[in-house]
């Protein structure tokens, strides 16, 4: 009972991870420019990679790969809001120009209403 | 002027976990995947990414360019000293099984010893490179190539 | 082995204090405590700004609305300031272009990713971590 | 077999990551799917692990974990602030 | 299933591969040269290879995208297109890479066991390594002991290498044009 409640949740885990990693690229494809582009890469960095490593932990059990896993996680998160962070700077840095809804209204209330 | 805070600050926190994880790698070689070679390029790595955040000057008041020069063929020294003393125990060149009472415990020690020789040779010789190529630019002021490694931290050492 | 382990952790302590790493900076213990729970909250953060953004992508239509603003921090050391730029750009949707001593610089990719950060709620809880 | 199709999974989005990479109009498009190509990559090494039982290859994947970044900081280093030896003069 | 798996890996590879020669910006190049050594890391990892993994895996992903951002900074950074179009080139490498698939046709097929690769020393150092070295890696055991004669020759290279690129980038001249 219990490991084929476990192996369940590792497949449910892996995949929505993996489907979250595809969509991730999608968005990396889709986008408009640099920076929307960021923000669908930090899906596949984010939860992407926390449900992958979530359903590899359920299959690993207690042992050291699982505090393995755990710290990949733990630098993943730490690393790649770091590196998404530098790039914006150095992007903005060397002149590009993000993409705005308005492009002169900086601080304006929202008004075109998403999905 | 304290911009690059979040670089400084992760920085910080990462890099005794990249060296402590390569010096893990070095002595784990035995039973899993590892070695040498590799546990080097990750200290390597871990002093580059450090010259890169904290800039080249601080980089290199913490390693001095002497302490990597003596390095460089201090880890071939260490290789072929493990050879030589084995010689001089009566085996062949770089034939473990002298070393100690036990063979196999022999072995142990000379893969040990032998395996740090590589690794410090292998950090400090891509260290060195690193710092070569860094530098060069900054003392050839000509042209384009002025800026150099100014500090992504852009704070002064403390 | 277990004698090369120690060696190890004493020789990298000692090359980080060569270094210059070790600080409240670099290694925030006092922060330990009152963490976890704050990672629960951001984990939870995480899962609900990812469903935005996953919506977003796979609407054909693509509906973004890019926009940039400042949100003001109300941490006080740099550390709190770091943590709550990284916790930005974790959300997915919203960006942390730039930090200064007052101010968070912000890339959004929709309107709901701003609402979420002017309600300064984040804002609060990092500050309640950081604990001054 | 589960690992293997969660493999299999990765691959199209590695795909697309890699045409990002391709086609991207500047740099820091490349750099950032080269970035997002590299967490790819690490999830990937996990689940080989698992896929083949060879749970030493986390071990790869954790130094990927912690190395990948470095690539990316030098290369916005490169381009950024200092520039290792180059101004930001040839790309617009 | 691990059919599929080896053919999309080679594909995006290729692809890479091609790619990279292709750009003219050689930064973009370098980049994808990064991409390239991530999925070799893979490939070696599918092969069983984990310690040649790992190898990739520390150089590709941290030094070498560092040393060859490092050479370009000191050279230019977009391709110089050669003038004239170069049927020799092309012909040696074709005519060269022609006798090499040649060759390969006497080869043993892969993981034959019969192969003379598999049946003079190999079968020795798996089966004694347990009880002569005592080291569960037996690519540790090979490497450092069996073979401690050519990983000292390596370490020597890598020692001489890096004395060839002080000597060439003249880092010795530091101490005398100091004030830059």
């Amino acid at each position: 009972m219990m490991p084929s409640l476990l192996d369940g949740l590792s497949w449910l885990l892996l995949l929505s991870g993996c489907a979250c990693l595809l969509i991730s690229a999608i968005g990396l494809i889709r986008m408009p420019d640099l920076f929307t582009r960021m923000h669908a890469a930090g899906i596949g960095d984010t939860l992407g990679a926390i449900l992958v490593l979530a359903g590899l932990m359920l299959q690993s059990g207690l042992s050291i790969t699982l505090i393995k896993l755990v710290l990949i996680l733990f630098f993943l998160l730490f690393t790649s809001p770091t590196a998404c962070h530098a790039l914006a700077r150095a992007a903005l840095a060397g002149g590009q120009k993000p993409l705005l809804a308005e492009p002169n209204a900086d601080n304006s209330p929202a008004e075109q209403s998403p999905s | 002027m304290k911009q690059h805070s979040i670089l400084r600050i992760v920085t910080k926190l990462l890099i005794p976990l990249i060296l402590l994880f390569a010096l893990y790698v070095q002595f784990h070689g035995d039973f899993g995947p590892g070695g040498g070679f590799q546990a080097g390029v990750i200290v390597a790595a871990g002093l580059v990414l450090y010259a890169l955040v904290f800039g080249l000057d601080t980089a290199s008041e913490v390693i001095k360019e002497w302490v990597l020069m003596v390095l460089v063929p201090l880890g071939v020294l260490i290789y072929a000293g493990v050879g030589v003393a084995s010689l001089l125990l009566g085996g062949n060149f770089l034939d473990y099984n002298v070393l100690a009472h036990d063979p196999v415990h022999g072995q142990h020690l000379g893969i040990l010893l032998v395996e740090l020789g590589v690794g410090v040779t292998v950090a400090a010789a891509l260290t060195t490179i690193f710092f070569a190529f860094a530098g060069r630019g900054r003392r050839n002021p000509t042209g384009q190539r002025i800026a150099q490694v100014a500090d992504l931290a852009q704070e002064p050492p403390r | 082995m277990l004698g090369l382990g120690c060696g190890s952790v004493a020789a990298i302590t000692w090359l980080a204090l060569r270094m210059d790493l070790i600080d409240r900076e670099g290694h925030p213990l006092h922060l330990t405590l009152r963490a976890p729970l704050f990672w629960f909250w951001l984990l939870w953060e995480i899962v609900k700004a990812n469903g935005q953004v996953i919506r977003v992508i796979l609407d054909p239509k693509l509906p973004i609305s890019p926009r940039r603003f400042r949100v003001p921090t109300s941490q006080k050391t740099d550390i709190g300031r770091v943590i709550y730029a990284n916790s930005i750009t974790l959300t997915p949707g919203t960006i942390c272009l730039d930090v200064n001593e007052t101010e968070l610089d912000i890339h959004a990719l929709t309107a709901d990713g701003e609402l979420g950060l002017q309600s300064g709620q984040m804002d609060q809880l990092v500050s309640r971590v950081e604990g001054h | 077999m589960m690992f293997e199709v969660a493999a299999v999974a990765l691959f199209p989005a590695m795909f697309l990551a890699l045409a990002r990479a391709i086609a991207g109009p500047t740099v820091y498009d490349r750099v950032l799917a080269v970035n997002t190509f590299g967490t790819f990559t690490v999830l990937m090494i996990a689940v080989l692990g698992f896929m083949t039982d060879q749970k030493d290859f986390i071990d790869i994947a954790l130094a990927y974990a912690l190395i990948n970044f470095i690539g990316t900081i030098a290369v916005l280093k490169f381009f950024a602030v200092g520039d290792f030896g180059y101004q930001q003069e040839s790309k617009k | 299933m691990s059919t599929l798996i080896d053919l999309i890996l080679l594909t995006l590879m290729a692809i890479t591969a091609i790619a990279a020669l292709q750009l003219k910006d050689l930064f973009g190049a370098v980049m994808l040269t990064g991409i390239y050594s991530l999925l070799s890391a893979l490939w070696f990892l599918i092969l069983d290879a984990a310690d040649v993994s790992f190898t990739e895996a520390a150089v590709g992903a941290g030094i070498s995208t560092v040393l060859m951002l490092g050479t370009l900074a000191l050279t230019r950074r977009d391709e110089k297109i050669p003038s004239h179009p170069r049927i020799l080139p092309l012909f040696v490498v074709a005519i060269t890479g022609a006798i090499l698939v040649y060759g390969t046709l006497d080869m043993p097929a892969f993981a034959d066991p019969e192969a003379p690769i598999h049946t003079h020393v190999a079968p020795h150092y798996i089966e004694k390594s347990g009880e002569e070295i005592g080291v569960p890696n037996i690519v540790t055991s090979v490497l450092a002991s069996y073979r401690g004669y050519d990983t000292l020759g390596e370490t020597t290279v890598i020692f001489t290498a890096c004395i060839g690129v002080l000597l060439l980038l003249g880092i010795g001249r530091r101490r005398e044009d100091d004030e830059s």
